[in-house]
């Protein structure tokens, strides 16, 4: 096992691989199949400062080797995950990372402030996807000074590292990322859902409630691994991995480019043992290939 | 609830695109109620991506064997349509809350009304309500004759009513039509079917006992996902859900909004 | 038939379904399947100024439910192609589109001056994917200054109108969109292919020589569609809609969108009779619906 | 050229991974050399989504019936492994050029070489030469004992040598080893298999008269997206190419840049 083991800031994960934030709730479901004691980490649902019911339904609806969702941000809000949802998950040794979302600035200002202090969590993601409604609904993670603000102010209020989810609709992610990184993030998650939509064509209207929804799932892997080479080649954070993961090719595919951890998300509806199974299978793929540590992954995709 | 690889045992088109299958597993023994439901994965290959979720029309515990019944409709019911007998299918299950049948009490008159594919969960349903000695009707709603099935199935738990939209078979319009026509009156009302059915149900009846199963698009079945939420009937404050795959897919007349 | 004729800016075309541009070469190879005459229009190889040889193999690899191309706009040059492919393609009433690259304004203008002039022609189609060698590799079709310059350029110089081939990989594209049809364009070609990678892990390079290619086929299709209804809502321009199109469902999904004709790429491939079964299915389809006009699907889409 | 469902008949797998397939349809009666090869769709759903090349390796005119061997390697050729007698697969073929028999007269000393999943369309390639009463001689070289296939099947046309990697069976070492310790020599050098095999004997042999057989990543097969191209040798423009799918994949010895 610990030929798997990574550290990263905040994040002491006895292997690389953990549920991605929205794919996974808070746990207590997966729990019924497994043990989340195996995991390296557990990404946590997004939090908002206050309650949030999400969009109406469909939210979901299935496309060509991937999935639209639009669920809206649906929580609880961040008082009630602290009192209800992590004490629970405090049972595990599993370190968690809290998403963090919002619409102003000062929405996740005010959840980072209160997850931080919850001692519960091991380090915040922050999802910049999420709409400005101030800056008149232009998504944080699509403009570096936005989103370097709003890293600048959460880090001022954190006193656990600072991943930044960036977002894949852009033209250039490289420059999100280093506006990021020299706003102080720790470390870096990508890449969250590209924008998409389907109409149903009984009806002529979009399939999802929303009309738009995020895509994820195998059908934007590749989209994934040129971003995620891309900004490794522009920076030393850390990067979490995700974006269509199904199978533990995918996993070394991810570390070739340049991934420190990787995430699984849709995969996880798919195969509710998804992490467990890539867990153990990168193991045997390592000892196979007579790999000791995830660094020789690493070296053979170009990165020491 | 449990992953497992269930045997594929006889499966037969037993009307116009509606196909009954057997599968054989474990997962059999798990079932708790009438109305839980299965995931189905329809391929190994990534396309298509997701699970399919199908109810549980009938289960033989000593057989380790399950009844669903599914209309051929796109990708993923047509994959499963063309499995022949001695394949595997990936199934996540038994899923969900189902009917309550011990709310039921012998003599009880329990009206029964399905629509379309709506209908297959209602099977054990029936079974099980005939077996607590309640009174059981049954209103069947399909599109056409071609596309009914069971109205004879459900024969052997009580007497049998059927509408179809054309007329072909039965009462011609909907299933309300011919609750009134016949004059069927009931304790306890259960129902699955199209939604805008449920809903003529529960405008017509809006003091009914008993409850209803809903479909809707999911993800992952199990409650992680948020994908298949629905509002809380008279919920102030407008965050209160329920979740169809875990709560559900059967609630109580008026507990979700429709 | 009638009932699928669409008029379009110097396209006269019988049916809305024309293969895509570098997915059917100057027709000659599927003119050995089938009779060109039945295409609506037909979308030809992208020429430049200068002969190309384009990339370095491997120049293609599969991805989940797409594929990824880094052809590099191999062609023999705008002479050849107007002296020696135009010539044969002249046989067939179809009305062609000639795809325009070139990685400088310059090159663009003198490839759209001679195929404008050559009178073999009906349109052309700026591919301003290309990145801009003088202004140091940004793609003209990520920035909207410079391809409104480019448009306005190439409108300049050109007798037939113009339709522009937007990228995907922007943050806003009905920016460009709207910055193109201020400049004078006739129409858009939407979209073009997403910037993906494919990492081998048996040797930890990418796949492709070239390592970045573009992600085409039905992966890309929700993003298609979002895109062309996001801008269909923002402009009055003809859309030609392409992007993962590979049955008839998908060409009425494009018209919902609100797309005015359709491009068939990768499907070319996998199937090369697509464009006259999608043809033929397109006409029964609207029989079925008792549909009369292509303006009866758009309709049902929103889109009077 | 045509695309056409071809009718799956035998199929057993002849070495480790490796599978022989008979393929039935009209395609069969359109191949013109050996060398030409097949455009194989694995699945009718999204994913795979391309075809796969594959050779034909023997071709029996008035059965309509053509033989190819593959390795199962990923997903396209593990589906078509999966196939089994009855069932149909899209096959867009007969296509490319393939090797010219013609240019072989009654005496010559021939000199065939296969490597690994190379082997396949030197079957017939050798059938035709043994017909023009050359005098063949055919080299395979394997990874292993295991992976070996068809060193008996090209004993009826000549003598055969065989190397592996491992030295599990034949000479241990690549067919430039086996060639140099049996001291060959030929006329006319034939060769299908890996780039480096291919350049091994291109530098052994720079005055080889014959041709070889490439094998790139390919789009469309038939010479329309210009995926599958490589340079030519001696070309001072930069310009020049072939295509592997429709000039070849069959070339004469350094006309093509391997
Ligand atoms: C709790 C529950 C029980 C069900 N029980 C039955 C049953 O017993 N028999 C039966 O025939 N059908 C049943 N359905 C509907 C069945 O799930 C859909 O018909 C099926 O998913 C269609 O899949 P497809 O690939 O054939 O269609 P496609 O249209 O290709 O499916 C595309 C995507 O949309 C989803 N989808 C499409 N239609 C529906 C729908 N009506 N409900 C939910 N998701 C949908 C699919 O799951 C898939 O993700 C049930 C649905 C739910 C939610
Ligand atoms: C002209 C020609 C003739 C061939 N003849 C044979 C033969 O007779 N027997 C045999 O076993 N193999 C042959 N091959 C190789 C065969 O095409 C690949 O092994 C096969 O495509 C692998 O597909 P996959 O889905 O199993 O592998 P995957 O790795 O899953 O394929 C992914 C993608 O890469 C492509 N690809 C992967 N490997 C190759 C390769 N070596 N060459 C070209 N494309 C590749 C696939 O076609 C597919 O598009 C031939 C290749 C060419 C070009
Ligand atoms: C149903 C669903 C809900 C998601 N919710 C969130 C979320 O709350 N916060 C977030 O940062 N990302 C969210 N994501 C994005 C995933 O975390 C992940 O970045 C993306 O799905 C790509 O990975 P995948 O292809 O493995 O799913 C969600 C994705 C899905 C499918
Ligand atoms: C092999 C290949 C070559 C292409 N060459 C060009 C080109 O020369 N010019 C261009 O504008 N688009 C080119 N494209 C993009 C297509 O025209 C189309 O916009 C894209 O592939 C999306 O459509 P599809 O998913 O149907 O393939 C090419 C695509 C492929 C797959
Ligand atoms: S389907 Fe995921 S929560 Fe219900
Ligand atoms: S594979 Fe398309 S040109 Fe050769």
């Amino acid at each position: 096992m610990t030929a798997l083991r990574v550290e990263l800031p905040g994040l002491d994960m006895k292997n690389p691989i953990m549920p991605a934030s929205g794919c996974f709730g808070f746990g207590e479901e997966y729990a019924k199949f497994y043990d989340l004691n195996v995991l390296g980490a557990i990404a946590l649902k997004a939090a908002t400062h206050k309650p949030r019911f999400g969009n109406e339904t469909p939210r979901v609806a299935e496309t060509p080797a991937g999935m639209l969702n639009a669920i809206g941000l649906q929580n609880p809000g961040v008082e009630k995950i602290v009192s209800e949802k992590l004490p629970w998950l405090e049972q595990f040794e599993t370190p968690l990372l809290a998403n963090v979302a919002g619409s102003q600035v000062e929405d996740y200002v005010e959840t980072a402030t209160v997850l931080s202090q919850s001692g519960k969590v091991a380090a915040l993601e922050l999802n910049i996807s999420c709409p400005n409604v101030k800056e008149g609904g232009i998504a944080f993670g699509t403009d570096p000074d936005l989103a370097a603000e709003l890293t600048r102010r959460v880090k001022a209020v954190s006193d656990i590292p600072v991943y930044v989810k960036l977002s894949p609709n852009v033209t250039d992610i490289v420059v999100i990322a280093q506006a990021v990184e020299k706003a102080g993030a720790d470390g870096l998650s990508m890449i969250n859902t590209l924008t998409g939509m389907k109409i149903d064509i009984n009806t002529g209207r979009p399939l999802i409630a929303n009309e738009t929804g995020g895509l994820s799932g195998p059908a934007i892997k590749p989209i994934a691994i040129r971003m995620i080479r891309e900004v490794r080649r522009q920076t030393e954070l850390p990067i979490i991995g995700m974006g269509g993961i199904t199978s533990v090719e995918d996993v070394i595919e991810f570390f070739l480019a340049g991934a420190d951890a990787v995430a699984v998300g849709t995969a996880n509806f798919i195969n509710p043992y998804i992490c467990p199974t890539l867990i153990k299978e990168l193991e045997e793929w390592m000892e196979a290939k007579g790999y000791h540590h995830l660094r020789d992954v690493k070296r053979k995709g170009g990165w020491a | 609830m449990k992953k497992e690889h269930m045997t594929v045992g006889a499966i037969r088109e037993i009307a116009h695109r509606i196909y009954e299958m057997k599968l054989f597993g474990t997962i059999a023994t798990e079932v708790k109620m009438p109305g839980q439901f299965l995931h189905i994965l329809p391929s190994h290959q990534l396309q298509p991506l997701l699970r399919r979720p199908i109810s549980i029309s009938h289960v033989n515990q000593e057989e380790k064997e399950l009844t669903i019944v599914f209309r051929r409709e796109g990708e993923g019911t047509t994959l499963l349509a063309n499995k022949t007998p001695g394949d595997t299918v990936d199934v996540l299950g038994p899923l969900g809350n189902g009917f309550q049948v011990e709310e039921v009490s012998a003599g009880d008159s329990v009206l029964i009304v399905g629509g379309g594919v709506g209908v297959p969960p209602l099977y054990d349903l029936a079974r099980a309500l005939k077996e607590r000695e309640a009174n059981v009707t049954t209103v069947l709603g399909f599109e056409n004759k071609e596309a009914m099935f069971y109205e004879k199935a459900f024969q052997s738990f009580g007497e049998v009513f059927v509408s179809t939209v054309d007329g072909s078979i039965g009462t011609k319009g909907f299933v309300t039509d011919v609750i009134q026509e016949k004059n069927i009156s009931f304790d306890r009302l259960y129902a699955c079917g199209p939604v805008p059915m449920l809903k003529a149900l529960e405008t017509n009846y809006p003091e009914a006992v008993g409850s209803l199963s809903l479909e809707i698009r999911m993800g992952c079945g199990i409650g992680a996902c948020f994908a298949c939420v629905c509002h809380v009937q008279g919920d102030a404050s407008g965050h209160d859900y329920r979740k169809v795959c875990s709560d559900g897919p059967v609630f109580p007349w008026r507990e979700v909004v429709l």
